[in-house]
């Protein structure tokens, strides 16, 4: 019933979302899901939810399930490549099982209502 | 001697204002521990709803206005902008320890304009009863874009020099379009539109000027948290940017204030249009400003200046520049 | 003619009152790409202070008023209601491109009352100082239930048939629960339950009146936001929701603008409580009314409903139908 | 007898203040499965409004005040909180199937004081026009912290015993120091900071004042939300902590009533001001309390404590308690 | 230490988080964590956070950690063919390993405090 | 390209927030996500995003992504022994594969703007 593929996670600035949903969308992938978040790594501490002045470096997790295993390094280097050198983030791949797999197909664009 | 003693006396009482107490209360709670925290989206909202007042008002007022009057002002709010990056570019950038494109990037915070200190200023001036021309706020464009684009240009050529690239070429309309769709420059504009066009006298008396003064309590005291959480990145940078960050607020301003002080003598500019201009040109932009500049220059270091500007530029620009230019419009004008 | 004049004057003079001015500004900077947002918290907290302070007015006024008159009024509202996802069922749902359950749906929607839009008619009726009796919004009710409900049972009749099952069973009962207990109605009975049973007219008078009209311009500000952006998703089903999204409305306000006259030379049903039951009826639900169709027509696209509604519908029921209803009642009741 | 009757009339007149209407209405719409929400940020907001302009008040007072008149209601306010915790400590936490470390973190509660019950008390007065020494309100940490302490410290010295450790020490100043940073503490005494050092009082009057019975309605509201979403927890655990929750607030509110009388004829405290003191007595921490004991006494069920105080103790402490000393008080004192 | 076990994941519509809700515990697991998301998939961008009239429709994604396989695909399975011809959504799987592994399984309702 | 990493996942109450990163940074990782959650167990629903004067139990989960498959098994026994007598919480590991690996070994602190 399932099957294999491969989910990309990004965690990073929320002023490059737009920039790295373009990479996934460039490389066909056509779904992604985001959260909020908050952390810390290498970088400063940052923040979410709390009020502030520099809102705009709230962290968000970016999340990507992307069925073809080359593809999904595709995304997670260029976006490391591009982005990283300059901007917090960190990016990582996981192994799942998903199920209705043809929708994690590039080019897949049906669906129900 | 006595001016400087009205000076003193006038920076005293100004300390007693709630807007200048909320401040400080903010940065005094916030090095005290406390869990204290306004929510997000009341802070978002509070913003929006002040500079939709000062477009508002802005707007209502050019209507009635001689647009002539408007003309030197513009120019001074425009000329303050540009200057201050220079200055920034020749001086803050040339130190030792400071990476050219961050000094670049925070003379141009300090260029742009702070909606929040702006209101400060304006809060300060009502409750002393001092007249100004209400669509002196509405030049705020007039000095933050030039100021942001200015700095991204300068930084982009600095760097792709540094690249060995020869072609700097920089998209202007690119970036004042990204400054204007910010969401500060964007409720100042739609105010402005909605009160030049429409006719919102009835709801801006009934709504909009009375939680003015409020909502300004609350931003003062988010802004006073806010400085002493970004003083602690500032640490971790060169201490020239806290110099600076002390500094360039006062001497702006006053720049600002020698200016608007000619326009007062030779266009008879009001006093109060004279203080504000100083207020905007000694503020630094901590809304649209910072994520404008961490998209645009990519590698200059976001510690440095938001730690200068919001860490030290704002608290000095409003507990110290606006009494000061108070202070000195009552010894220069006789207010 | 003349009566013509008047009314084209009337629309005209009503571009520049602040409710529409806010909605309009709201879609121009969401076309020009603002990045301008209002937390959703604000958001929500402005419409539950709306349709409390609906509620609240009209429980204190029922407490006061002669029930006998607001049979008539009532009578209406439900057939208007009914009348409207009928009228629904047999034009836009049987037209080529439109999927039955998608045409019964946004029937459904236009059938049901949208609170933003039934408070901004009321805002613009108290700054043209027109008198209407304080019970009517609290009609609301009455269109709006009987509408979804009607919707869901003809959806659900249609399904079934498809199905080849013969039990199209619904639960009404079921539908009119979940109605009830959605934010809107439940702000709306919440406020009309205190305004009877308890004595709220000093807060009322202090607190949820004044901020009544400046909120619903911010309210006014993110509908025009949120219908430039649902225009995208309509453009991608078939044209003619949007069609039914400029027509419905005033077809939907007249018919009741007609029925509400007669209750007025019948009963002396006040000309602003014949405005308010036509903004009701050109209004179609944006709060309550997508989640509750969503849930109970799974199989009906929100592309469909939402897009002709919030993108379409409301602001044509703002900002025309509004006008043309209280041109028409100069003209036909001389106010 | 008369007594007895003026003490009814004046509890069932109390009921038809919006104060308690909405508390009441709040816990009706939970009841029926209403999905209103208002939204987190809204409430936390409503809490740091009604908080600093109680703290405002209390320090704009204090500065014209006598001193020696706050001594003997502040040793009563902390004499009161100590003896709360002691009384359930050798009641509540003696019951059966009540665990130690459950009845003394609910007896803490209970001594600790809530910043919303508060603000009702001071709007139910300020309706009926009773005049209170305006520092009464800023007594709050002088009942809330020594509460808690005592508390935290009981339940440690417990909990060190059973574990046959002999050392139970305690970090009395720690808990202090965590009490006074907490939101509720921090916003109140940030208040009474500005209340004594600047000179707030055009914004006091323009914007915090106005908008405090206003929003302590909506907080009302979703007290009661929120009291009918804690009695569920309640089912879960021994039948005493609901007892507690309806008598405790009671009994202690006649305790501070008690004391205060003594204050009134012996040094003139206010009616008024006996009234707040009993309704500080009555209530229950519900803002700072419940994290605070949490991280303090892991091991106690935070659904005990909550779910008696805010399931039970608040609403019988602002729906009968509050009622209950007013009538008491016209009974005491005549006015 | 660690135990084997399955992490089913929903990302749905917030309009149907009850429903999905009511399948997990129907089949017998006692615990879920919800979080709230934006994303964009085969279905329409959706929002989250944003003022919208419609955010009855903003994603979430709930997480429902299982000892037993099979359960793990029973719930995916029953979810997809319940809704997901009508709601947007997707779902997958992946391998985790649990402490406390007695927690994950079916019926479990102890606890401390 | 891609390094192994463990990812050790906590869902527990806001209100031990500080000690669950204490515990993190004090084994030696540096970086850590939170989100904001809500959810049940075998404890009490947690609310989150409600209104709530018990706002401070929301629930949270915090993700540490560690190179070190001990480290990362030592927080989670140390978070689980710590707390989870006395506060409601889960904690799981995963196993993936992260880019950039040098930034998830202990004592990791440069990085670039
Ligand atoms: N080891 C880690 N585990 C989990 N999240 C991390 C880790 N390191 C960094 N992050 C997340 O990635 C963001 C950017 O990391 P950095 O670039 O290291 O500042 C941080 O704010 C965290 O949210
Ligand atoms: N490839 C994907 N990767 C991650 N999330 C996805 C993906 N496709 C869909 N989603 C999420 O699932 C939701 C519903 O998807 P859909 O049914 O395809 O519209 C989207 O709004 C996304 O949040
Ligand atoms: N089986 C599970 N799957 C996913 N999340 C869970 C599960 N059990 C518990 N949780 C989460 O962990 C929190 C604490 O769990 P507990 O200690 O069991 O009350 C819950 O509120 C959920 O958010
Ligand atoms: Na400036
Ligand atoms: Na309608
Ligand atoms: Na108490």
């Amino acid at each position: 019933m399932t099957q294999p593929a491969t989910k990309v996670v990004i965690v990073t600035e929320e002023v490059i979302l737009n920039g790295v949903i373009k990479i996934i969308e460039d490389i066909g992938v056509r779904g992604y899901t985001v959260l909020s978040a908050r952390g810390k790594g290498s970088h400063n501490v940052r923040s979410g939810g709390q009020p502030s002045v520099t809102a705009a470096f709230t962290n968000i997790k970016i999340e990507a399930i992307v069925s073809d295993r080359a593809k999904a390094e595709q995304i997670a280097d260029t976006i490391a490549s591009k982005y990283f050198a300059n901007y917090a983030g960190i990016v990582y791949l996981s192994q799942i099982e998903v199920l209705r797999g043809e929708k994690f197909k590039p080019g897949f664009s049906g669906g129900g209502a | 001697m006595e001016a400087v003693f009205d000076l003193a006396a006038g920076l005293v009482k100004q300390f007693q204002k709630p807007t200048l107490g909320f401040l400080i209360a903010g940065m005094v709670i916030a090095a005290l521990g406390s869990r204290l925290t306004i929510p997000d989206a009341v802070y978002k909202f509070i913003v929006f709803m002040l500079l939709l007042r000062i477009g508002l008002a802005g707007g209502m007022e050019i209507r009635e206005a001689n647009l002539g009057d408007m003309i030197l002002p513009a120019a001074i709010a425009v000329a303050v902008g540009l200057g201050i990056v220079l200055l920034g570019r020749y001086t803050l950038a040339l130190l030792p320890g400071v990476r050219k494109e961050d000094g670049i990037a925070t003379a141009g915070l300090f260029g742009a304009v702070s909606g929040s200190t702006l209101a400060a200023g304006m809060g300060l001036l009502e409750a002393e009863g001092i007249f100004y021309e209400g669509w002196v706020p509405a030049l705020y464009p007039f000095m933050d874009i030039p100021a942001l684009v200015l700095a991204i240009v300068l930084a982009k050529v600095y760097l792709s020099k540094q690249d060995g690239q020869s072609n700097g070429k920089v998209d202007v309309w690119g970036i004042i379009k990204e400054s204007l769709q910010g969401s500060a420059l964007s409720a100042l504009l739609l105010g402005l539109a909605l009160g030049l066009f429409t006719r919102p006298e009835a709801v801006f008396e009934s709504f909009y000027d009375p939680l003015f003064k409020g909502l300004l309590s609350v931003l003062m005291l988010i802004m006073g948290m806010e400085a002493y959480a970004r003083l602690n990145e500032l640490r971790k940078v060169a201490h020239w940017y806290a110099v600076y960050g002390v500094v360039a607020p006062l001497v702006h301003g006053l720049i600002a204030f020698g200016l608007g002080t000619i326009a007062h003598f030779t266009m008879g500019f009001s006093p109060g249009g004279v203080i504000l201009l100083a207020v905007m040109a000694g503020s630094s932009s901590d809304i649209s400003g910072p994520p404008t500049l961490r998209a645009a220059i990519p590698s200059a270091n976001p510690s440095t200046y938001v730690g200068s500007s919001t860490g030290v530029g704002t608290p000095v620009a409003i507990a110290i520049g606006i009494p000061l230019y108070l202070a000195l419009a009552s010894v220069v004008f006789g207010i």
